[in-house]
Formats: C-alpha cells, structure tokens, sequence
C-alpha cells in the first residue's frame, strides 16, 4: 500500500476494464458506466502522483474538478439517451447508425 | 460609515428592482409603501450619518473607500466612496426630499396607469443621484451622470402618450448630451495629463507640478495653465447642461411636462443641483479664468431666467425659470469664489423650491380635481389666469407658499436670505477685490452684483406675482372655485416639513440670529485649498478679507432691492394700482420678448438645428451623387471587367487542377467510405488500434 | 477513540503480546459492535417511545399488556420479528433482494462514526466530519433503489423510484444549508463545529438578549436555516408529512411491500436510525451539540429562574384559562430550579458541556418528528417536488449569500 | 491490518469493475459499479485524499449512479426482475483491451518507482484544496460553475417530451 506501483496497476486494470466495457457493451447507459470507470481511474493516478511524486494538492484538484465533468456529462448523456429511447423505443448504440455510408 | 453610505447607495436600487420586477403584482395590494418605507430608511441612515457628522464636528473629516474596477497595466480606475461634510449634508438634501416626494406621490399620482413604474424610476433616480454624491471619481460621477440623465428622461416622458411628454423627455436628454461632451472631454484631458480620475488626487497631483511637467508635453506644447483653465471650463460644461446655464437651459421649463413630484424632486431640487455639485467638487483645481467665465455664465444666467419668470402664465413655468435663475446664482458664487455660499444656497434652495414645487402641485391637484368634477376637459389646471383667491379654500397650500416665498425673495427670518445675501456680498466682494481673470482684465466684474441684485429684485416681484395671482383677488372662474379642496394629509405633511426646513434657524443653529448665517453649517463646511500651482489662481485670502467689507453694503441692497421687487407686485397685481397689460404695451419688445423667453428655443431651431439638417443634406447629396456615384461605383466598374478577364483564366488552369484533385479524392472517398458503419464503437476500436500502433511505432 | 481503547487494551500484560496491528483491528471492530448495539437499542426504544407519543395525542394509551406501561412490547416485537419465516418471492431478484436491506442499515450506521456524543466520545475525529455524514447518508439512496427493485413489484418499484428521486432532490438544499454553517465555522470537524459554539452572547449579536452562542442564534439568516434543514432533513429520511414512497394508501408499503421477518426489521432499525441521525446533526449545528447553554452556574440558576417564572406565568395566564391543566412542565421547571439553588453542584454539572446536553436536544428533536408525524397530512408527490425545488432551494440560496453578507457586517471577515 | 484492508479493497474493486465489464444483468452491473466507487473512495482514504474521498462518494454514489440507475429505468421496458445485456465485437474488444493494458502495465511496471519517490503524508486537504481552488484555480472554478450550470440547463432542455 506503501507502493506507487501498487496504484498505478490498480488504475491499469480499472481502466481497461472501462475501455473494455465502452468498447463492447450494446446497452447505452452500459457505456456509460464504462466511461465512469476510465474516469475513476485516472483520478486514481492524480490522487496517487500528488501523493507519491508532485507532494503537493494539484492532483486533488484536478481530480475534484473530473468528478465534477463526470457528473455534468452524466446528466446530459443521460438527456440524450432519454431522447434516443424516445426516438426510437431502445438504447442500443449499435443499431444507432444513421450516420452510416 | 462607510457600510451606512453603500446601504443608502444601493437600497434605492433595490426598491428600483422590486418596483420593476414585483411592482403591477402589488399594485391593489399598497406596493408603493415597500418604496416609501425603504426611502425612509435611507433617510434615518442618512439622519444617523449626520449626527455622527454633527458629533465630528470637524471641518476637516473625510472618508475614502475605494477597490479596484479595471486595472489596464498603467491606467487603473478606480470605483469609491468619497464622504466628508458635503457629501453627507448633500445625502440628507436628497434623503429627506426624495422621501417626503415618495410620500406625496402616494396620494399625486394615484390611480395612475404606470403607478408602480413611477415609483420605480424614483427609486433609480434616488439611487444614481446618491451615486453622484458619494463618488470620489470623475469617472464614477461620470457613470452616476448619465444614470440621472436616463432617470430624468424617464420621469419627464412618464406621460409619454402625451406628444410633448415625450419631446420633453428627448429635449432634456439631448441638451444634456451637448453638455457632457464637455464633460467628457475635460474629464480625458485631465485622466491624460494626470493618470487619474480620482478628485483628491487630482487636486494633489496638480499641486506636485505634476501638470505643468505633463501638459505642455502631451497636447503639443500648450502652456500648461491654458490647458488646465480648458480643461476646467471642459468639465465645468456638464454642470450647464444639468444644472441648466445658459445657453443650455432651454430643457428645464419643457421639463415640467413630468409629474410635479418628480419636477420637485428633480428638477428644482437635486438633479439640477448635481452640476453645482460637481463645480463643488472640481473647484480646487479651477484656475482663475476658468472661474470667471463659471462667474459669468451663472451671473447672466440669473438675470436672464429671472427676466422670463415675470411674463410667463403656467405656474410651474415660473418656477422652472426661478429655478434656473437660482441655479445662476449658485454657479456665479462658486465662480466667484464664494464657496460656502454657493453651497449653502444649493442646500436652502433645494428645501424652499422642492417645497415651491409641492405646493404648486397641490394647487394643480385641486384644480384638476375641481374641473374633473365639472367635467371641463379643455382647461389648462396649471394656468395662473384660472386660479385666484385660492388662499381661503387652501389655507396650509398658501402658509407654505408664503414662507417659501419669503424664502426664495431673501426676506430676513428664512433661510433664502441668509444664503442669497452670502452670494450677493460675494460677488461685491469679487467685483472690488478681483486682479485674475479675464471679467478682471475686461473691467467687468461689477456686472456680476449688477445682475445678481437686478435677478433678486426680479425674483421678488415674480414670485410675489405668482401668490397674488393665485391665491388673492377674486376668483377668474368661479364654477372652478366652488369645487376646490386642500389636499389630503399625506401631499400637505410633507409640504409642512419642508416649509420649516426654510426657516434660517435649521441652518444657523445653535445662533439664532436671524441676519448672520454664522452656525453649523459654515463651520463645518469650508473652502478648500486650491491646487492651482501652474499660473494665477484665485486669491481666497484676499477674497475673504473683502467679503467681511462688503458684508453689510451688501445686505443693505438686497433688502432694498428685495423690497423694491415687492412692492411692485403689491402695486401691479395686488391692489392693481398700475394695470399689467399697460406696462406690457408700453414695454412692447422688452415684453414680447420676455413673454417668448428671448426666442432662445427659435435660435436654436432655426438658428443651429436647420442649418445643421441642410448641411447634413448637402453633405448626403455629395455623398451619393459624387462619392459613390464616381468613386466607389465607377471603381466596382473598373473591378468588374479586370476579373472577368482574370476568371476566364481561373476556369481554365486554376479549376481544371482543382477538378482533377477533386476526381481523385473522390475516388479515395468512395473506398474509404466503406469502414465509416455509423457505429461509435467501431470507431473507438480504429482510435485503439492507431494508439497502439503509436506506442509500438514509438518503441522500435 | 479506537486508538484509545488500542491503548487501554495494550495495557494489560497479559494482552500485549497480540501485537499492535492486530488490536486495533480488534478495538475498530469494538467500536463498530457499540455503535451498532446503540443503534439496535436505540430503535427499540424510539419505536415504544413513538407509539407512545402517538397514543397520547390521540388520546389513547397505547400498549400497555407487556410489562409495566407496556415497556417490553417493542423487545417482544423484535423476538418475533427474528423468529419468521425468511420469504423471499420467486420471481425476486435473490442476490439483490438480500443485499439491499443491509446496504441501507450500514449506511445508517456508518454515519454513526462521526458523531461527537461529547468532546472525548467519539468514533473517529474527522476534519471532514460534517461532509462525511452527508455523503456516507447519501448510499441510503441506492439501498432503497436495490430494495425496490429486486422485489419484482410495481408497488415497491414506485416507491423506490420516489424514494430516490424525493432524496437527491432535498439532498440539495440541505447540503447547501449547512454550508451556510460551515461558511460560519470555517471547517467540516464537526468538534470543531461544537467547540465553537459555546459561551453565551447577544440574539444576533445585536439584540441584547443573553443567549448561548449556538448557530440558530448566530444571526437571522441561520435561525432560517435551521428550519429549512428541519424540514429537508424531515424529507430526506422519508418521514411524514415526506413519506410519499411508502404511502400506504397508494402503494402499500413502497419498497418495503415485499419485505418480512428479519429484513424488514432492518429497514426499521435504518429508519429510526436515520431519525437519530437528524436529531444529532441539528442538536451539533445548530443547538451547540454537546455544549451547556449556560455559561456559568450562576447563569444555570438565573435562567433556570426565569424559566420557571415563565412557566407560572404560562400555566397561569393561559393554561388555566383554556382549562387544561398539566401540571408537568411547571413541576419540572420549579423542582429544577429549587435544585440548582439548593445544591450547587447541580448547577455545575448543568453548566458543564457532556453527554446529557446533547442527548436532551436530540430527544427533543425527535420529539419534534414525532410531533410532525401526527399532526402534519402528507404532502402530494408534484407538492414535493415544488416544495424542495422552488421553495426550499431558493431560500437556503439566499440564506447562503445572506450569511455572508451578515458576516461582512458584523466585522467576522474583511475583505 | 491495513495492508489487508487495502488488498480487500484492490480486490473488491477488481472484482466489482469486472462484472461491469463482464456480467449479464445489466442492474447487477450498475450495483456492482457501487461497490467500484465505494472501493475507489477508500483507495483514496489511502492515498490521504479523505476529501476527494467524500466528495466521490456524494458525487459518483449519491448522484452520478442514481442517475444511472434511474437511466435504466426509464429505458427498459421492464417485466421482470432481469434485464439482460449483450455485447457486440467481444472478439476484437477484448484483443485490442489486452493490448492496451499490457502496453500500460510495461511502462508502469519497467520503470523503477522505489527509487526516488517518498509518499507525502497530507493531513488537512480540505483547507488546501479551499485555498487553491479560489486562488490557482480561481478561473477553472468559475468555468466549472458556468459549465454545471450550461449542463443542468441543457440536460433539463433535452430531457422534456417537447424538444
């Protein structure tokens, strides 16, 4: 726990399991919960350089300012998918291609 | 303090915006006591500051307060607060008359189409003119200038269904315009040369040299002292447009088209005092010539005012031009360095003539109450020629009439001729003692008591006219006559306040000599040092040594003349000795022309505005049949036929490139297109793949 | 605390051999089992407590057979709650339908942690106390949602669904509220927040009327925030006149419909202990926690006086003359008083900071809920969202500026 | 003690972000994304951020999934306690993820940490992240606002029936 590395694998894995779930999941909420996770896991790595490199609050304050976005864009993702089940009676990104060749 | 001042700065705004926003809600429900009240708050906070003033007791207090509002590297403006004496007897002037105005306007302007609005812009009128005398900035009381001006545009045009409301409204704010050009000009010339808006640093930076290292320097070697008398005389216009000098006058008798409230208020009262009060503020830095020409333009204006009073009919009209008149005696005492006195009159002058204004329109409310009752809709309500005999039907209307009158007419006990008299010594004073300025060199500064007691004679007469005419003899219309009634409580208290507030003792306490204005004020208010270092400047030690000499000759003539004023109104209009319509036919001219206020409003309609509309139209027509008929046209002509030569070229090589680069980007488009699916996450798997590739392509 | 107990159980010899590390995690899980045992006691008290308040303002007695004045029907009815059968229906979803009941009481519980019951009794010493229990209060939300949810029934999804939407939307006004106090204090330790409220002063620092320094007297726009915080904190542990999501009469009993036996003990213990957990966030913010209102024990015995004067008064100015008559209040007063003169040690002790004081405010609040519970009707779902978005967000706005405005005024900062 | 308290979180988080990536029921996911953020929460407990750690938990607990949840809920036509999620080019996914992560754990892991780093045990960040955020980052603040307020007006906007 003492150990920066320790950290950075935790936020490694976190993350690809995000970029894993944004990349396949169908559902669009699914998606999104994916994008929280990469999110979470960068804040893993500010808050773990602050500590551990930098020495001083900088990465607090980016991290304070991700949580921030994160919940800002949830809101409005969420907005859209709304309109997206509106519009079409589902959420799946994948049949969501109008803007195909 | 300081949180006392921004509480009376912004609690007018407040009720501006609960008027505005929340107003037509609470109409039915008595909305415009939430303005009264929150007037008469700012009244006991302005009462509070004048006990601690009066607690001070030092004529050396001031106050600064001040953050930064735009820092532009070199050049920082400042917004503040300035309080010393002035500021705060002025910001119980405007106190005490806006909220007694508030309160009378409850019962005036009932059942008016747009009463909540009204109350509204009273509100950011109180508020921008307490802006004006809190600011401690030319620049600030710039902002706070044309907030007036917008407020006063408003009330005028309250009735703007009315053609010549409305024309009124756009008269006052155009002149104004005219004037603070000036004001502008004068104000940038000094922020130039000095780097500063801020008026005690102006004053202090003047007395450094600062400007007469700087001047000639920056405006191409003009002698520093010239420079600083334009400058002053620059600044000093915004004063005549808003307190109404000459030649800029002409806006404040059609002013009267607003409310009688907001014409007691505004435009007899404060506003058009603003402009004393900014001559007040710039007058350490005034330079001997500049205070002349103010002395000059003040004194004229008194006289020449004073001359249209006598002839005109509509009862608020005289007292427009008594005001204007007024208004020339304070800028000629501070022209002619009678500071005090010129100040002291802006503070009497603004009780008596609010309290003028009130009671003129309690007698308009009755008379119109009166003709709505007969159903006569053709009548003017303000025309003296109906009135008449009122003083029995309206006895508090006409007591306070008479002592505001006493007051204004500089009839000892009331407070006008204490200050009257204090202008009037001066400017005999400055006539005897003057060796600067150009009146000096020209020999003609004894004009200045010539018109100062000619104007006070010419006041008494007037104003004693305009109580005979009104309120003695018979009645002109007695059908008007019968149904006349004094006004409700809440239009006569306020009446009543102020008519003591114009009795010589509130000023002179705790002396009670009715002849000498030695009190509290004259101790607490005193002239500055002036700043002046770069050329002659006004001697104020000289000035105050001959102001004791002319002290008594000075009184003596003013009651004289004061008297004579009287007693010919007496003779003319209350026992008809002499008939008026014979004096007018032997005067002929004289009276014609004071009867149409020396054509000043035909001068500038066909003497400036017209020639101005034909040139404008010259320089059109030059503008279309020359400029862009020959020039502009005839070089889109010329563009025309070069590019049609320089197309056919284009199409040829430069298209034939482009087109053939367009075919083979087509071609790789119609390939590519095939990996655009429209799903997003196939996209991110190409992102993934290309950042995996980098990183490969970055290692090996 | 954990560390001091970590301490004390190292100090026997026979115990230090079991290594540092290993007894704290052994006083950690101590602690947690005393605040969890208070919160099970707690509830069992609070619920005979309730429907004893409830019986008397309907004039009622309420239950009576078990034990003496029925004191041992609630410990009755919790024996049998945990005897029932365990059901779960067929068609739940059983991994979520387990957890959520759980979710719900440890965050209730959790919030306990940061609770001062007097300046040395504590879990944990946070210097973000204030926050913590805001947002540990917070995961409620989720347990509610997971209950809902995995009954399979429409009822309990509404109320679920109500729930969640009823919290995060009062969630807002109360958090910014006790910013407002925080903007006072200047830090989130919720000791800090009560050691600064101790000592008497002016109402307002104006009106010359001696008070203790607690935050609802600390200026208008406080006093203000203390009810807006009553009545969003009342919303957001769903009580009445709040309690929309379990509505009985339109949804059966909202989330908890499909719940029995040990399971819906635990949405009970949760519910009392959200209760508790209001009461002893008011009491620290705004009524000074666990400080004495009075400053000195003369100033005990001055007050108290006047307290029992007033009370002689009441009792005989208005309570004769509606001719109902309850001697209690005005026994107590004057028996308190003769107390505190009497013996000065009394006295003493009641102007001393401790446990007693903060425990006396947070039974009066929840006193209070109680008294809301029975008096109040419950409010319409598009009534409560206007209330907490129009109503309650604006003013606890305004209130936020107007402390600040109110400090710049009173000289507590400069510019 | 806290080792294993930290190995029990490092897992628990592993284990709850896998079954987001992995599991079939779509609200088993969305719970066990709680489970993540409360598990990130008392990472940065370690990590001495307590305040960040709060803040996560109102943020992304309180709010951020609640909001999810509610998301799935008015998007699912629901009958039965499961709704069931599939996923689209598993293959590829998972073959590009692996690539990426390895990427990422070669370069964490080949550089050497030990070395020159000592942790920074922070006490109070509260007060330091008060003072930053309204002197350093003052601007970034105000942006902030403006944003959350453009957010909120905007979700509100395109979340009515009537666009």
């Amino acid at each position: 726990m003492d150990h920066l590395s320790s950290y950075l694998v935790l936020s490694a894995i976190l993350f690809s399991l995000g970029l894993y779930t944004v990349v396949t999941r169908r559902n669009a909420v699914a998606i999104l919960m994916g994008v929280e996770l990469i999110l979470n896991a960068a804040n893993i790595n500010f808050v773990a350089f602050s500590k551990f490199v930098t020495h001083n609050l900088d990465g607090h304050l980016i991290s304070v300012f991700i949580i921030m976005l994160a919940a800002a864009e949830a809101a409005v993702a969420l907005a859209i998918v709304l309109n997206l089940y509106n519009d079409r009676g589902h959420i799946n990104v994948d049949e969501a291609n109008s803007l195909k060749q | 303090m300081i949180k006392l001042a921004l509480f009376i700065l912004f609690l007018p705004l407040l009720s501006f915006v609960l008027q505005i926003f929340l107003g037509r809600r609470f109409e039915d429900k008595k909305g415009e006591w939430v303005s009264v009240g929150i007037q008469f708050t700012t009244l006991i906070l302005s009462l509070i500051m004048f006990v601690m003033m009066m607690s001070k007791h030092d004529p050396g207090f001031s106050l600064e307060f001040h953050q930064s509002w735009l820092d532009l590297g070199l050049f920082k403006i400042d917004l503040g607060l300035y309080i010393d004496n002035i500021t705060v007897i002025m910001l119980n002037v405007v106190a005490i008359i806006s909220s007694l105005v508030h309160l009378y306007s409850t019962a005036y302007m009932e059942g008016d189409v747009r009463y909540s609005r009204y109350f509204g812009f009273l509100g950011i009128f109180t508020f921008s003119m307490n802006g004006i005398v809190l600011a401690n900035s030319l620049f600030m009381i710039y902002i706070f200038w044309e907030l007036v001006g917008l407020s006063s545009y408003l009330l005028i045009g309250h009735w703007w269904e009315k053609d010549s409301a409305a024309n009124a409204g756009k008269k006052a704010f155009i002149t104004n315009r005219v004037g603070d050009i000036g004001m502008f000009t004068g104000m940038l010339i000094i922020a130039t040369v000095l780097g500063t808006f801020n008026f005690q640093q102006i004053a202090e930076r003047i007395h450094e040299g600062v400007w007469a290292a700087n001047a000639g320097m920056l405006f191409g070697g003009i002698e520093p002292h010239k420079l600083l008398t334009i400058a002053g005389v620059l600044v000093f216009m915004g004063a005549v447009g808003k307190s109404a000098q000459f030649p800029l006058h002409v806006w404040l008798p059609d002013a009267m088209e607003g409310p009688t409230p907001v014409s007691a208020l505004i435009h007899a009262a404060t506003m058009v005092a603003a402009g004393v009060y900014l001559t007040v503020r710039i007058f350490p830095f005034l330079t001997a010539d500049a205070m002349a020409t103010i002395a000059f333009i003040g004194g004229f204006t008194a006289i020449y005012a004073a001359t249209i009073a006598i002839t005109q009919n509509d009862i608020k009209k005289v007292l427009a031009y008594s005001t204007v008149s007024q208004l020339g005696y304070m800028v000629m005492a501070l022209g002619t360095g009678a500071y005090v006195a010129g100040f002291f009159h802006l503070v009497t002058h603004a009780m008596f003539k609010g309290a003028l204004f009130l009671a003129s329109g309690s007698v308009i409310h009755a008379m119109h109450h009166s003709l709505h009752k007969i159903h006569d809709h053709e009548t003017d309500a303000q025309d003296m020629r109906n009135m008449g005999g009122l003083r029995t039907r309206m006895p508090i209307t006409f007591g306070v009439f008479m002592i505001t009158t006493a007051a204004i007419s500089g009839i000892p006990l009331f407070s006008g001729f204490l200050s009257k008299d204090a202008i009037l010594a001066g400017s005999w004073a400055y006539a005897a003692n003057v060796h600067e300025g150009w009146l000096a060199n020209l020999h003609l500064a004894w004009l200045l008591p010539v018109f100062g007691f000619g104007a006070a004679a010419i006041t008494a007469f007037y104003m004693f006219r305009l109580i005979f005419m009104t309120f003695y003899g018979e009645a002109k219309r007695p059908e008007i006559f019968r149904h006349i009634k004094e006004s409700p409580k809440v239009m006569t208290v306020p009446l009543m306040i102020l008519a003591i507030l114009s009795m010589f003792f509130v000023f002179t306490l705790p002396s009670v000599n009715p002849i000498s204005s030695h009190g509290w004020f004259t101790e607490l208010i005193q002239s500055p040092e002036s700043a002046v270092t770069t050329g002659p400047a006004f001697e104020l030690e000289h000035f105050e040594h001959g102001l004791h000499a002319a002290h008594v000759p000075a009184m003596a003539t003013s009651l004289i003349v004061a008297a004579l004023g009287l007693l010919l109104s007496v003779l003319i209009y209350l026992l008809k000795k002499i008939s008026a319509e014979e004096l007018a036919q032997k005067l002929g001219v004289l009276y014609r022309g004071s009867f149409n206020k020396w054509y000043m409003d035909e001068f500038y309609i066909n003497g400036i505005i017209r020639p101005f509309l034909k040139g404008c139209g010259a320089v059109g027509r030059f503008d279309l049949d020359f400029y862009d008929h020959y020039l502009i046209n005839g070089w889109g002509r010329n563009a025309k036929k070069t590019s049609r030569g320089v197309g056919l070229a284009d199409d040829l090589i430069v298209d034939g490139a482009v087109n053939f680069s367009g075919i083979i980007f087509q071609w790789l488009g119609w390939t590519l297109k095939f990996i655009q699916t429209g799903k997003i996450q196939n996209y991110l798997i190409f992102v993934l793949i290309g950042a995996a590739l980098l990183f490969v392509a970055n290692v090996f | 605390m954990i560390q001091s107990l970590a301490n004390w159980i190292l100090s026997f010899d026979i115990l230090s051999g079991l290594g540092s590390s290993l007894v704290w995690g052994l006083s950690l899980f101590i602690v947690a089992a005393l605040i969890f045992v208070f919160v099970a006691v707690n509830a069992i008290v609070l619920v005979y407590v309730e429907r004893k308040v409830s019986a008397f303002m309907q004039v009622r007695l309420g239950p009576m057979r078990v034990g003496k004045f029925g004191v041992l029907q609630t410990v009755a009815d919790a024996l049998k709650l945990l005897q029932k059968e365990d059901i779960i229906p067929e068609k739940a979803d059983k991994v979520l339908f387990t957890i959520g009941p759980w979710t719900i009481l440890v965050a209730s519980v959790a919030t306990f942690a940061a609770i001062p019951f007097s300046d040395t009794l504590l879990a944990a010493n946070m210097n973000i106390g204030l926050f913590y229990v805001i947002s540990i209060s917070s995961i409620v939300v989720l347990g509610i949602v997971m209950a809902g949810w995995a009954s399979n029934n429409k009822w309990s999804l509404y109320g679920a669904m109500r729930s969640a939407a009823q919290i995060i939307s009062y969630e807002i006004p109360v958090g910014i509220t006790l910013v407002a106090v925080v903007a006072v204090v200047g830090s989130l330790n919720l000791q800090t927040i009560i050691q600064s409220q101790g000592g008497v002063g002016n109402l307002f620092h104006w009106i010359p009327i001696p008070l203790p320094n607690w935050y609802i007297f600390h200026s208008p726009f406080l006093f203000l925030a203390a009810f807006v915080y009553m009545i969003g904190a009342t919303a957001e542990i769903n009580r009445t006149p709040f309690d929309i999501p379990e509505s009985e009469s339109e949804l059966v009993a909202g989330f908890m419909t499909e719940f029995s036996g040990l399971r819906w003990a635990l949405f009970f213990l949760s519910e009392y202990a959200n209760a508790t957990l209001v009461a002893f966030l008011v009491s620290i913010v705004f009524l000074g926690g666990w400080q004495s209102p009075f400053a000195s024990y003369s100033g005990a015995q001055a007050a108290l006086l006047v307290i029992s004067l007033v009370a002689i008064m009441w009792t005989v100015f208005v309570k004769v003359k509606i001719g109902r008559l309850s001697m209690y209040p005005l026994g107590i007063s004057i028996l308190t008083t003769m107390a505190a003169w009497l013996f000065p040690g009394f006295a003493i002790w009641l102007a001393s900071p401790g446990l007693f004081w903060i425990v006396l405010k947070a039974a009066s609040i929840i006193f209070l809920l109680m008294w809301f519970r029975w008096t109040f009707p419950r409010l319409r779902v598009d009534q409560l969202m206007y209330v907490s978005w129009k109503v309650i967000l604006p003013i606890s706005l305004i209130n936020l500026m107007g402390v600040a405005v109110w400090m710049w005024l009173s000289g507590e900062i400069q510019f | 003690m806290a080792d294993f308290i930290f190995w029990m979180i490092w897992v628990l988080i592993v284990a709850t972000a896998g079954l987001v990536a992995f599991g079939n029921n779509l609200i088993h996911s969305v719970f066990a994304l709680m489970g993540t953020f409360l598990g990130v929460a008392g990472i940065y407990i370690f990590l001495n951020a307590d305040f960040l750690a709060v803040t996560q938990i109102v943020v992304y607990v309180g709010g951020i999934l609640v909001l999810l949840v509610f998301g799935i809920m008015l998007t699912n036509k629901i009958s039965t306690a499961q709704i069931s999620q599939s996923s689209v080019q598993k293959g590829l996914g998972i073959i590009i993820v692996l690539a990426i992560l390895v990427i990422i754990l070669s370069a964490v892991l080949s550089h050497d940490w030990t070395g020159s780093i000592q942790p920074m045990n922070f006490t109070d960040t509260v007060a330091g992240i008060g003072k930053l955020l309204f002197t350093d980052y003052l601007i970034l603040f105000e942006i902030a606002s403006v944003l959350l307020l453009g957010a909120l007006v905007g979700a509100a906007t395109l979340a009515r029936k009537e666009l």
